[in-house]
């Protein structure tokens, strides 16, 4: 089956369902960071693939560069030295979009088409429709999305889009040189996490598990972590993402509350002129000012 | 007045909700989004190898034009190749990172010469380059070649003009360097592999 | 330039003109905030260029307003402060809406109504300005969690002054006369009785004594 | 590498020490991962850094640089005394039964027949005991005090745990923990490979630290088998073919030794090199060698090269010095050098002491620097604020820039570290008017060989009898050069049991080096690569990666050296009746009448196991050496001796004899010494390495690379940055007697301290990727700090363990 990307199951800014007669298979990214040798290829890859140069930055006393993501770096390596039971392990994560399945960005965004969510589940920005607001910064539960100091738009991980379009890999997933990045169904991406959870389980990470968020509906982004009962630990990973309540109360009641409301007031207003009247002089008034006018 | 009553007539129309839009003209949201279009599409795909590390992963070059009569060929993309029995088209961040060493600012494009005591560059031909390094190359060893040493053995060797090979151009070229270093006599003579 | 000599004048040129440029503002950041707002007011966005246009003006419109608002509150907010009889106003407010006003406690310049709207839309306008700089991208870089309360609060805010504000222009429609005086500066005499007798009588000089 | 890339998918046991194969080599370090994957494979990582390998290791243990044998001794020992060796394969394939001169002898750090004037040994005690046919006597006992396992144990019976952790920093713990890892491999049934780099080379023990663990491979019985071997993870893409190549001093291609003034006659020069067996029945291949170099001969010299004028012997230099890269700039600094042509080599950047280099490189009449990129070297008389202090009027040398395309801008072939041989095809030309490498030496050639023609000159006969038969002259096709170094019949070819029957008709290309002949009848440039090219075209090109047998062979891909094996010495994969010592990834086998399976076996095809024909076929002995009787100058087993910048001041092995502190036999070059620091002003351990984001000196020109690691900077630990104030991402210079560098510290928990010898030692590691040109920020060249000193046997600079100091900037 394909991966169907061309086929949109939510569109920014739009109250109507999409098409979906169509039944398009969902697709993932899985990360898993026990493989991970935090090289950047993916990083790299990236750049290359999308043509995007950021600025050559400097070193900040870390090996995580850029800095942060931004409109030039879709994705980034997180480094975490972190000391464990007398061992040291350094975590390392790709940073970047988690595609949610139900995608705060998305939600936020007041620009219809600037964001859309294929059937494959791929979140992907038009910028073309983008306005620059930022609103999908501020719904996004992981801090990804990132405006352009150039063209304030907002860009990040299209999960290389074009690339699924046409049946190929993301450029990261195909670049990883460990096979810490892989791609495919949803399903698959969760029976070889499977796998390797129960290698790392056998390696002494008991509390080893995937990270596929339910407050966010699942991400087709996914990651393998050695501890799953701390994905803090990762740069911090949150613990348990949702859209935010403030993000909820905005785009979601907000908006009929407030239409109804206004709609209310107009109506009401409409209604009152017509059943009441105009308030206008009375007669008894205009007689009195005419006496005030004598009087004075 | 004019503008406070239009402002109120379309609050009330607007107020009627989302469905009655259609009504204002706006045509519905189309099925299809437009992702970027495949950048490869029209490309020519030429298999080569990574020159960096000793894995020597497979690359394909993806560039722009059929290498016809008239097209110069640029190299736009470059991915692993996926048939390469040992990268399997994966690429590290130095792989995936190619593009910019082949279309680095850096790379060099004319022949340049400093001269001695010079503080820049000057631009010349390939012809005059090749002149001037050969003069140089047989003065040295006319004057300083060695046939017999001390003891008479025959040893024709010139050990005043050094040879450095690179361990990353082509096994032709590391080969042809040789085998001329050697005819010239030369002794002196390593290769990055050393270090 | 024709008026009538009884006519009595309620606001100075300055008044009326610092009013419409709030006004002004006020639609054009209503109805840029409105189409960022909700899909049902995309199309809003064709009135400033485009899309992106009405996302670079919206806040520049706001900062004006607030700006010549808050001019405008200088000038006007010791008219505005509230009385006992403001508050009785208000409880009978009712039946004024109800179309019967003969029980409303004799008014001032402004009606108590009027007074709880000035206050209301300055704390609004204020309320506009913080949240708006805090969800300001072009400019500022605040805290994600100070900019998610901020856009609710912005959109909330904003809902509730565009609420006002047709209440405003719907009363100014229901009450005959009104607009004018922000036209034209001037109010009929009648009207001035009518609803707002202790102004009325201010401004002819009269005693509080008299009879209706 | 014995092996190669995929094989490391059959390992049960990953050990990476002296190397990073993770951040050097990620892709062929995926095969690390999927042993782990699907073998469920160990990794143990042995490292100064906590790297990016260790980072997905099953078990990490720090070491401190240049205490490597140390730690490997302590190895030998654990498996010796806790009888974890593979028994058949230890007594039938190595020299543990061989007996040893009874003169041999080692005490106080030395072997016998040490020369301290000369720091250099006589090997005559060093040898086997002959009988009186020649061949070495053995004990199958292994009982025999002059047996080589009975030195062996002898000999490392002093690398106690306690000792090893005493000199390598190495908690005991630790290093128990990773012998019990290795010894777990000493199964028949279970393999480990270890992965090792330039973190071995890169010291004045370079060559010894291989050693130690291709012994303990021998005597775990890992040689020869899928999933082990000694693996070097080499550097560039064709380090492997330019080694090949024998671009040395020492070396002609395909790793025939090169002529030197005391080989007077061709007789003399092939006797030397030509090796008689010193046990019966081996195969001894080594006695091809005049095959091999009179064909090398025929493919330079043509028609010139008769068997009347010795194949034209004489017109071969003949070397009287060491001219190995550190002996090159020591000549240049003397003054006695006058030309240096620098193709795709960045001494300046890549040489140790930049100041010594500097010095050096001024004194030249002319340089001529060939490469794609504007490289450090080609100006290293400019001025580079204080990345690169010169007096630019006062350089009188004379600089030649040359641009040459790169990988993507022509076709050819590199050999990778699995030896496979691979061509690839030219996508673009390249940019202005840059050349190939080819078409530029080429068109130097054939400038001076008209110069010669034309006037004359010193010897012109090698110069104007230069076999060149390209067709265009100044253009060689690199296809007619893959032919030639494959080689082809120049008469017809006869089977020499049978002289009836042609293997190849004059003028074909032939299909392996078993068809060279030395009269004169066969041609190849490179008798390693014969049958590349062979009458069935270019093998380079082919890319069938099928792999019929699971083991990742891909037989149909390219080309592998030698004779398209994969794995060396594969007859050691099964035991002395040819079964594999596991079935379940056999190599080869004997199938009753010849050995055949999933690779070209290393072994005659129709040797019968009963024949006793041994698996080792290059050595004279047949089977491989724990105890190396020829070729080691500093010693027949390796010993631990100290970096020659050492913290400690003495070896903690031989704290009293001032010989052993370092390497004995190391050349030490005069003012060398002079130029080396002392602990107590240089306190802190240096090593110099790569990181993943660059590639050398290389990756900084591009601007992706750069993004990612943008800025030089040094690594340091928590306890040293407090000690010295040190901020993270804070300015550091760091210096050594020879020179210094400035960077920003980079303060981690992955560098820690060591405990050695009752003292705390601190380290500062140096990322080496930058200099003044390029699209980083420009940086040091980290080689300012280095010594200009070299491994004893093939003077590989010790860039791995050296002292600095380092303090706030």
């Amino acid at each position: 089956m394909a991966w169907q990307s061309l086929d949109i199951q939510r569109r920014s800014a739009t109250t109507t369902p999409m098409p979906g007669a169509r039944q398009a298979t969902e697709v993932a990214k899985l990360i898993d960071i026990s493989q991970c040798i935090g090289c950047k290829a993916c990083q790299v890859a990236c750049m290359e693939w999308n043509d995007l140069r950021g600025e050559v930055g400097h070193c900040a006393g870390v090996y995580d560069n850029p800095g942060d993501l931004d409109s030039q770096t879709w994705t980034l390596m997180r480094y975490t030295e972190l000391e464990n039971n007398g061992r040291l392990e350094w975590l390392i994560r790709k940073d970047g979009c988690m595609h949610c399945q139900d995608p705060g960005c998305l939600k936020a965004c007041p620009a219809p088409g600037a964001i859309v969510q294929y059937a494959n589940g791929i979140v992907d920005f038009h910028q073309e429709h983008c306005i620059g607001c930022g609103y999908c910064i501020t719904g996004c539960p992981f801090n990804i999305p990132r405006l352009s100091e150039k063209d304030h738009k907002a860009y990040k991980c299209s999960l290389c889009s074009d690339r699924v379009a046409v049946g190929q890999s993301p450029a990261c997933v195909k670049t990883c040189p460990t096979g810490a990045l892989h791609f495919g169904s949803k399903e698959a991406m969760k029976d070889h996490a499977d796998h390797r959870i129960a290698d790392l389980k056998s390696r002494g990470f008991s509390n080893a598990g995937l990270y596929d968020p339910p407050g966010v509906q699942g991400t087709h982004v996914m990651y393998v972590l050695q501890h799953a009962d701390h994905p803090e630990w990762y740069a911090g990973l949150p613990r348990d993402p949702a859209i935010s309540p403030w993000i909820g109360l905005w785009k979601g009641l907000a908006k009929p509350l407030a239409i109804g409301a206004m709609a209310a007031i107009t109506l009401a207003s409409l209604f009152h002129y017509i059943i009441k009247g105009p308030n206008a002089i009375s007669k008894e008034t205009e007689k009195e000012v005419e006496h005030d006018s004598r009087s004075q | 007045m004019n503008v406070t009553r239009r402002q109120f007539l379309q609050i009330t129309a607007a107020g009627l909700g989302s469905s009655s839009l259609a009504l204002l003209g706006f045509s519905p949201q189309p099925a299809l989004a437009e992702i970027r279009n495949f950048k490869l599409a029209r490309t020519t795909e030429t298999r080569n190898t990574c020159p960096y590390c000793s894995v020597s992963c497979g690359v394909l070059l993806y560039s722009l034009g059929d290498k016809s009569k008239n097209v110069k060929t640029e190299i736009i993309h470059i991915e692993g190749d996926p048939d390469n029995p040992v990268n399997r088209g994966t690429l590290c961040p130095k792989g995936a990172g190619l593009l910019d060493m082949i279309h680095s600012a850096d790379r060099l494009k004319y022949p340049e010469v400093r001269e001695p005591g010079a503080s820049d560059w000057k631009r010349i031909g390939w012809d005059e380059a090749f002149e001037r390094i050969a003069k140089h190359l047989k003065s040295d060893r006319d004057a300083n070649f060695i046939k017999t040493n001390d003891a008479g053995v025959t040893v024709n060797r010139w050990n005043t003009t050094g040879f450095l090979a690179s361990s990353a151009a082509s096994n032709e070229a590391g080969y042809l360097l040789h085998k001329v270093a050697r005819g010239l006599g030369v002794v002196a003579l390593d290769t990055q592999a050393r270090v | 330039m024709i008026r009538d000599p009884n006519d009595l004048q309620r606001y100075t040129a300055s008044d009326r003109v610092i009013h419409w440029i709030v006004g002004i503002c006020f639609i054009l950041a209503g109805l840029s905030g409105l189409a960022l707002f909700h899909p049902a007011f995309w199309p809003f966005t064709l009135l400033f260029g485009s899309s992106t246009w009405t996302r670079i003006l919206h806040p520049y419109f706001g900062l004006i307003m607030t700006l010549s608002f808050l001019l405008m509150a200088l000038r006007f907010w010791q008219l505005n402060r509230m009385n006992q009889i403001d508050w009785a106003w208000l409880r009978r407010v009712g039946e004024m809406v109800d179309g019967d006003d003969h029980n409303m406690p004799e008014q001032g310049k402004y009606n108590g109504g009027q007074k709880l709207l000035f206050w209301l839309l300055l704390f609004g306008t204020i309320l506009l300005l913080f949240s708006g700089i805090v969800i300001w991208r072009a400019w500022f870089h605040f805290e994600i969690g100070q900019v998610r309360l901020a856009s609710v609060v912005h959109a909330a805010v904003a809902a509730v002054m565009i609420g006002l504000i047709m209440v405003h222009v719907y009363a100014s429609i229901w009450v005959k006369g009104t607009i004018r005086a922000m036209w034209y500066g001037t109010v009929t005499r009648a009207w001035a009785r009518q609803h707002h007798l202790a102004w009325y009588r201010q401004m002819l000089g009269l005693g509080n004594s008299q009879p209706r | 590498m014995t092996n190669h890339w995929v094989d490391i998918k059959n390992a049960d046991l990953i050990l990476i020490m002296g190397g990073n194969a993770a951040e050097a080599h990620p892709c062929g370090f995926k095969w690390v991962m999927e042993a782990k994957a699907t073998r469920k494979a160990k990794l143990v990582v042995v490292d100064p850094r906590f790297t990016r390998s260790a980072a997905v290791s099953d078990f990490y243990a720090p070491i401190r640089p240049g205490a490597d044998i140390a730690f490997l001794g302590g190895v030998i020992r654990y498996l010796l005394s806790n009888d974890k060796i593979h028994h058949d394969y230890v007594k039938a394939y190595t020299n543990a039964s061989f007996l040893i001169n009874e003169g041999f002898g080692f005490a106080d750090g030395l072997f016998t027949g040490y020369n301290a004037d000369k720091r250099s040994y006589d090997q005559a005690s060093w040898q086997y005991q002959l009988d009186a046919q020649g061949f070495a006597q053995i004990d199958d006992t292994l009982q025999n005090p002059q047996c080589v396992l009975q030195i062996l144990k002898r000999h490392y019976d002093r690398y106690t745990p306690e000792v090893v952790s005493q000199v390598t920093g190495t908690p005991q713990a630790d290093f128990l923990k990773v012998c019990e890892f290795i010894a777990d491999t000493s199964a028949p049934d279970r393999t480990m490979t270890i992965c090792y780099a330039l973190g071995w080379t890169h010291h004045t023990v370079g060559t010894q630290n291989i050693r130690t663990m291709a012994i303990i491979q021998l005597l775990l019985g890992n040689m020869g088998m899928a999933g082990g071997g000694v693996n070097a993870l080499r550097g560039h893409s064709n380090v492997q073919g330019i080694t090949d190549q024998g671009f040395y001093t020492e070396m002609l291609p395909g790793y025939l030794g090169s002529p030197s003034d005391s080989d007077k006659t061709r007789e003399e020069y092939l006797a030397k090199r030509t090796p008689k067996p010193v046990r019966p029945n081996q195969m001894n291949y080594g006695q091809n060698f005049p095959k091999w170099h009179t064909s090398l001969m025929k493919a330079w010299f043509g028609n010139a090269a008769t068997a009347d004028n010795g194949f034209c012997y004489d017109w071969l230099p003949k070397k009287e010095a060491a001219y190995d890269v550190l002996a090159l700039f020591e000549q240049m600094d003397r003054g006695r050098m006058n030309g240096f042509i620098c193709q795709g080599f960045n001494p300046q950047a890549s040489v140790p002491h930049k100041a010594k280099v500097d010095g050096a490189l001024a004194k030249l009449k002319f340089l001529v620097v060939i490469d794609p990129l504007a490289t450090e070297t080609a100006e290293f008389w400019k001025h580079h604020k204080d990345f690169n202090e010169v007096k630019t009027d006062a350089i009188q040398t004379e600089v030649f820039r040359l641009p040459a395309t790169c990988f993507a801008e022509q076709d050819g072939t590199f050999t990778n570290s699995s030896r496979v041989i691979q061509w690839h095809w030219k996508g673009a030309d390249g940019p202005g008017e840059a050349l190939s490498d080819l078409d530029i030496i080429a068109g130097v050639f054939t400038r001076l060989r008209a110069l010669y023609a034309k006037d004359g000159g010193a010897f012109p006969e090698p110069v104007l009898g230069l076999s060149w038969p390209y067709r265009i002259a100044n253009q060689p096709n690199p296809e007619e050069l893959t032919m030639e170094m494959s080689g082809k019949a120049l008469a017809d070819v006869t089977d020499l049991k049978d002289s009836t029957k042609v293997l190849a008709k004059a003028g074909e290309q032939l299909s392996g080096f078993a068809q060279l002949r030395d009269d004169g009848t066969t041609a190849s440039g490179n008798w390693i690569y014969c049958g590349m090219w062979s009458q069935a075209g270019n093998l380079t090109a082919r890319r069938d990666p099928s792999d019929p047998t699971g083991l990742g062979q891909s037989h149909n891909w390219g080309f592998s050296w030698p004779a398209n094996r994969r794995i060396l010495y594969n007859r050691a994969s099964c035991d002395a009746a040819g079964k594999p010592w596991d079935a379940s990834r056999a190599v080869i086998k004997w199938d009753g009448a010849k050995w055949a399976g999933n690779d070209i076996p290393d072994m005659r095809p129709d040797a019968k196991p009963e024949e006793g024909v041994m698996p080792f076929i290059m050595n004279q002995e047949g089977v491989a050496r724990l105890f190396g009787v020829e070729r080691m100058l500093d010693g027949p087993l390796p010993e631990h001796y100290e970096p020659y910048e050492t913290p400690l001041g003495l070896n903690p092995m031989h704290p009293d004899n001032p010989l052993a502190v370092s390497n004995p036999a190391a050349r030490i070059y005069p003012g060398v010494l002079e130029s080396l620091g002392k602990a107590d002003e240089f306190p802190y351990v240096a090593t110099t390495y790569r990181l993943v984001e660059h590639f050398h000196f290389w990756t900084k020109h591009a601007v992706l690379n750069a993004i990612t690691q943008p800025e030089q900077f040094v690594e340091i630990g928590e306890e040293l940055a407090r000690e010295k104030g040190i901020r993270n991402g804070g300015r550091v210079r760091v210096r050594s007697k020879r020179g210094q560098i400035l960077a920003v510290a980079v303060v981690t928990k992955r560098i820690r301290s060591f405990g050695v010898n009752g003292r705390k030692v601190h380290m500062v590691g140096i990322p080496f990727h930058w200099g003044f040109r390029g699209a980083t920020h420009p940086g040091h060249i980290a080689n300012s700090l280095t010594p200009f000193i070299g491994d004893a046997n093939i003077q590989t600079p010790e860039f791995k363990a050296f002292l600095v100091t380092i303090e706030p900037a």
